[in-house]
């Protein structure tokens, strides 16, 4: 039981991942895939900060009186994946827009028709 | 003395806020069309977002943030209510119709 | 109660990224991501993140949320089903899950103070920051000091992004404003946008400066201080913003923030320090390291902010 | 006082210069900072081998932090080579790269262009030098997002979809990457690469050590084009600028392969990875199938372009062939192949940058008779060939010769006969486009087409040179080599 109660944030977590990994790689849409890595990432954020919790902690920022804080170290990795995932997100949808324009579609399908004509 | 008075106060506020937001949230999902859920909607914004950031007021006495809270407020004030609006002129320009009653009064 | 609240907000998430995947309507699926984003935000705060909560909702629930918006605006709207059965792709997330969750099961569990993690480094970065940086938000110490040379790769991840979006969707300056229909013409809106676009940037300069003491850095203020912008632009139209802050200057301010970064780093090494040290910067320590902060923070600032504008031009430019 | 802060400026100069490069609104004057840049970190790598070679592994402490804090530099004689290739490929692709790109990219991307060609260039160098795990994250991302956008530049809108799909892969696997390098952290509380290998012997016997394992090996083998995740490697090569494609065949994927050499010695270290984990066979098994596949998938490929990208997955196959064996016999042979393989690849992809130029297609049947009109890039294309294939007296004969040898010590005797059968294989698509051009009767159009100019020419045979050369006399890389191996090993017997 204990076993349970431990990791069931990890768990959700997890279930979480693979929502947006499967949006990814089974979603015909561009812009939906996108959106599945931009899920994807954020729940690996979480399992992040997830980590970084002390039961009874409070945030790190020292103060007087505070003896328990959190682990900094993962919120600081997280904050850099999160500039990464926007960076991704950004190009990704750039390109869309620009495929958008190119084959007049954004359906992984209908673009596959359209290379082999070519 | 004061600070079970606050304590009290600021629960019923905050309790007031939460009913106030849930009955906003029924009214989302059971009104008919979309201009009336915006009237839903609307009670979330002021009377519950503002009655739990008065209770937090009560809470947080004469601090930093008191002065937080209420830029939040002062936010929400103003912020709700134009969302609204432009929701509803966007709704209004791509042509949705407002559900009427068609009948006779009678 | 804790425990409580991170269930149902677990739960929330659960239930919109499965939302997320039913919906075949675009729109709705990049407003739910918004959602999904600002629960996850949410979650942080109830995990003592705070820094990430601010993060996650201005670059996650924010600017995300517009880019994905404008790229449904570009593209049609209805997602079409799929061709094949999808599978392959469910025994490869089934796989991958399940490999995932074996792995939980040697984890220290959650919120256990007596973990590995909890140990080694972060109990040093947490003991020494007041003695050795003297700024009492160790997530800023950590970022901007003991890890500052990540922090200068994420500012050049930004600044690669800005580049790419440069490269792939371009720009075109108006030189007439071009009155869309829909939102612009709103009274109510462009009062309301000119009362806060100046709050709104006056707000992004105290994320900025405050960040040693609270949630908030160059990153967040950067972010804000774009939002401000793109506020301005909804509600005036895209060619009175581009008169405010045109291109070619959001393309310096792009460089300069990186430079100034560098240049920080740089003048280490000069001082007879090493890369990124900046207790040579002053006589004291402390006080050195309290400079280069505050100077890569604003670095850091001044490109986001123009990164995520250069971004927001190149993608609403397309949009005639 | 330079000096000793190389391995820092190593990768700060060309990020800082990037920056510089957009701010330059000519073209011609981005380029020339482009190039200078280029051949001054090829200066600092030659530096910074010697500094190896002669003091051994040097650390850096970045911003003075002790090491499980700070973040730390470290190069050691493997790091040292690869960073030599890099800014070799690097040097030798700038001056080639004007012309090229003005003739396949639209002008208003020139500048643009170098700016994401230095950020490349930042983000791969710094994956090399850094002995940090998170670091390596965020710069492995700096250098994709960049060859995101180098590749979606390419002439025809498929580059464009090629762009997207590497970009979906490419976050999969630094996703993957990220997943694993959490759960390292998770339990050994540190994320310097020498203090995680110090501490996780005590809980290497842990299922969520093995996850980390295989999520960290199968994102990297997403990079490296490991077959079967090397789909997003074809169209990548094929409708990227040319220059571009020389570029990246010959560094990133290396990258990618150093990375994974990284995580498996210095990490992990051999006798988790190759004794508890059994990688060493799925890794030969997985080799194996590339090398064979590959090679067959190339030979019957009409753009050649495309076929070379069918022969680097295949050659990638070869490297991690080496490694897969984890003797230090095999992995110097690896590194070797490695070394070689980016000097072959940059060339053969240059000259075929040089042929789009004049011909305007890469196609084998618009090449007939071509070998009368472009002898130089031909004659270059021809070495190149024979290199690719393994004949005697050029660079990839020494690799290929290592690696049979390597194979034979352990008694793996039918791999040698794979790479002699995979070899025949590399001669008959080589000698398909060589048949063309030059036992083919020219096309009707073909007296027009003139030689490349000699801004391409000369950046081409300067790599083909290298590559006689290590044929001729390949003590001094072999060595590196070997050292660079024997260093990845004997960490990982400590």
């Amino acid at each position: 039981m204990t076993e349970l109660l431990g990791h069931y944030n990890y768990w959700i977590v997890i279930i979480l991942m693979m929502t947006g990994f499967y949006i990814v790689i089974a979603r015909p849409n561009l812009v939906k895939k996108v959106i599945g890595l931009f899920i994807f990432q954020t729940s690996v954020f979480i399992l992040f900060i997830s980590m970084a919790k002390i039961e009874g902690g409070t945030a790190p920022i020292i103060e007087e009186g505070l003896s328990v804080y959190s682990n900094p170290l993962p919120h600081v990795l997280i904050l850099t994946a999160i500039v990464v995932s926007l960076a991704t997100t950004a190009l990704g949808l750039a390109l869309v827009v620009r495929i958008q324009e190119a084959y007049g579609t954004s359906n992984e399908d209908d673009i596959h028709v359209q290379d082999e004509e070519d | 003395m004061m600070q079970p008075l606050l304590d009290v106060l600021s629960w019923i506020c905050l309790l007031g806020g939460a009913i106030f937001l849930l009955i906003g949230a029924i009214g989302v999902l059971r009104f008919p069309d979309f201009y009336t859920r915006l009237h839903a909607v609307s009670v979330c914004d002021t009377l519950g977002a503002g009655l739990v950031l008065v209770g937090l007021i009560f809470q947080g006495g004469l601090s930093l943030v008191t002065v937080k809270l209420l830029l939040i407020f002062y936010f929400m004030i103003f912020t709700g209510p134009t969302a609204v609006h432009a929701l509803a002129q966007a709704a209004l320009q791509s042509k949705l119709k407002p559900l009427v009653d068609d009948h006779e009064p009678r | 109660m804790e425990h409580l609240i991170d269930i149902v907000l677990l739960g929330l998430l659960m239930i919109t990224g499965f939302a997320i995947v039913r919906m075949k309507s675009l729109l709705a699926v990049a407003m739910l991501t918004s959602i999904y984003s600002l629960l996850s935000a949410s979650l942080f705060v109830v995990l003592d993140a705070v820094d990430v909560a601010l993060t996650e909702a201005a670059i996650g629930a924010g600017i995300s949320t517009i880019l994905m918006l404008a790229t449904v605006a570009l593209t049609r709207d209805e997602e079409k089903a799929p061709r094949h059965t999808p599978l392959l792709p469910l025994a490869v997330v089934t796989v991958t899950g399940a490999a995932l969750i074996y792995g939980t099961l040697d984890m220290p569990h959650y919120g256990d103070p007596a973990a590995p993690v909890h140990q080694h480094a972060a109990s040093a970065y947490l003991h020494d920051t007041p003695g050795e940086i003297g700024v009492p938000n160790v997530v800023t110490s950590v970022l901007a000091s003991y890890r500052g040379y990540d922090t200068l790769g994420e500012v050049t991840v930004i600044f690669t992004a800005g580049a790419g979006v440069l490269a792939l969707l371009g720009y075109r300056t108006r030189r007439r404003n071009i009155q869309g229909p829909g939102i612009r013409k709103l009274v109510v809106l462009r009062v309301i946008a000119k009362l806060f676009f100046p709050l709104i940037l006056l707000f992004a300069l105290y994320v900025l400066f405050h960040g040693d003491y609270g949630p908030g850095g160059g990153f967040q203020a950067g972010v804000i201080f774009a939002t401000g912008f793109i506020l301005y632009a909804l509600a005036f139209g895209l060619g009175n913003a581009q008169r405010v802050i045109h291109h070619p200057l959001l393309r310096i301010m792009a460089a300069v923030g990186v430079l100034i970064y560098a240049a920080v780093g740089i003048e280490g090494i000069l001082l007879g320090g090493k890369f990124l040290e900046y207790g040579v910067l002053a006589d004291d320590p402390v006080t050195g390291q309290h400079l280069g902060i505050m100077l890569i923070e604003l670095g850091v600032g001044i490109t986001v902010a123009a990164v995520m504008l250069i971004i927001y031009y190149g993608f609403v430019s397309r949009q005639d | 006082m330079l000096l000793s802060n190389l391995p820092a400026l190593q990768v700060v100069i060309p990020l800082v210069s990037a920056p510089v490069c957009l701010l330059l609104r000519n073209p011609r004057h981005a380029w020339a900072c482009a190039l200078i840049i280029s051949w001054l970190v090829l200066a600092m790598a030659l530096l910074l081998l010697q500094q190896v070679y002669t003091l051994g592994t040097i650390s850096y402490a970045i911003g003075a932090w002790a090491t499980p804090w700070g973040i730390e530099y470290r190069i050691d004689m493997a790091g040292a080579l690869m960073i030599l290739i890099i800014a070799t490929v690097g040097a030798v692709t700038m001056p080639y790269a004007w012309r090229n790109i003005q003739h396949e990219l639209h002008r208003k991307h020139t500048g643009v262009y170098y700016t994401c060609y230095l950020l490349c260039l930042t983000g791969l160098l710094g994956i090399v030098v850094t002995g940090d795990a998170f670091n390596l994250f965020v710069f492995l991302e700096i250098s994709s997002l960049s060859s995101y956008v180098l590749i979606s530049l390419g002439p025809s809108r498929r580059a464009l979809t090629a762009a997207y799909q590497y970009l979906v892969m490419g976050t999969i696997g630094a996703t993957f990457i990220l997943i694993g390098i959490g759960l390292l952290y998770m339990m050994t509380g540190t994320l310097n690469m020498q203090d995680i290998s110090q501490r996780l012997p005590e809980v290497a016997d842990t299922r969520t050590i093995r996850v980390a394992f295989a999520f960290v090996t199968v994102g990297v083998s997403i990079k490296l084009a490991l077959f079967p995740l090397h789909i997003w490697l074809p169209n990548a090569y094929t409708y990227a600028p040319s220059v571009v494609s020389a570029f990246m065949a010959a560094t990133a994927t290396k990258v990618g392969v150093y990375v994974l050499l990284r995580f498996f010695f210095t990490l992990f270290g051999l006798q988790f990875s190759f004794n508890a984990m059994h990688v060493g066979e799925i890794l030969m098994l997985l080799a194996v199938a590339a090398i064979l596949i590959a090679s067959l998938v190339a030979i019957f490929q009409d753009n050649v372009k495309r076929m070379l990208a069918y022969s680097s997955v295949a050659q990638i196959g070869y490297i991690i062939l080496g490694i897969s064996l984890a003797t230090t016999a095999g992995v110097s042979a690896g590194m070797l192949h490695l070394f070689n393989h980016a000097m072959i690849k940059g060339a053969l992809f240059m000259a075929m940058g040089c042929i789009f130029l004049r011909l305007g297609s890469v196609e084998i049947h618009n090449m007939h008779g071509l070998a009368r009109q472009m002898p130089w890039t031909m004659a270059a294309f021809v070495a190149g060939g024979l290199s690719l294939i393994g004949v005697p007296l050029t660079a990839g004969f020494i690799s290929k010769w290592y690696l049979v040898n390597a194979a034979l010590t352990d008694g793996y005797w039918p791999l040698a006969v794979l790479i002699l059968v995979s070899s025949l294989l590399a001669l008959i698509y080589i000698w398909r486009v060589v048949e063309a051009a030059y036992f083919h009767l020219p096309g009707a159009d073909m007296h027009k087409v003139r030689e490349a100019p000699a801004s391409m020419l000369i950046p081409t045979w300067l790599l083909i040179g290298v590559n006689l050369y290590v044929g001729l006399d390949a003590g001094l890389i072999t060595n590196i080599a070997q050292q660079g191996a024997a260093s990845l090993l004997g960490q990982a017997l400590q």
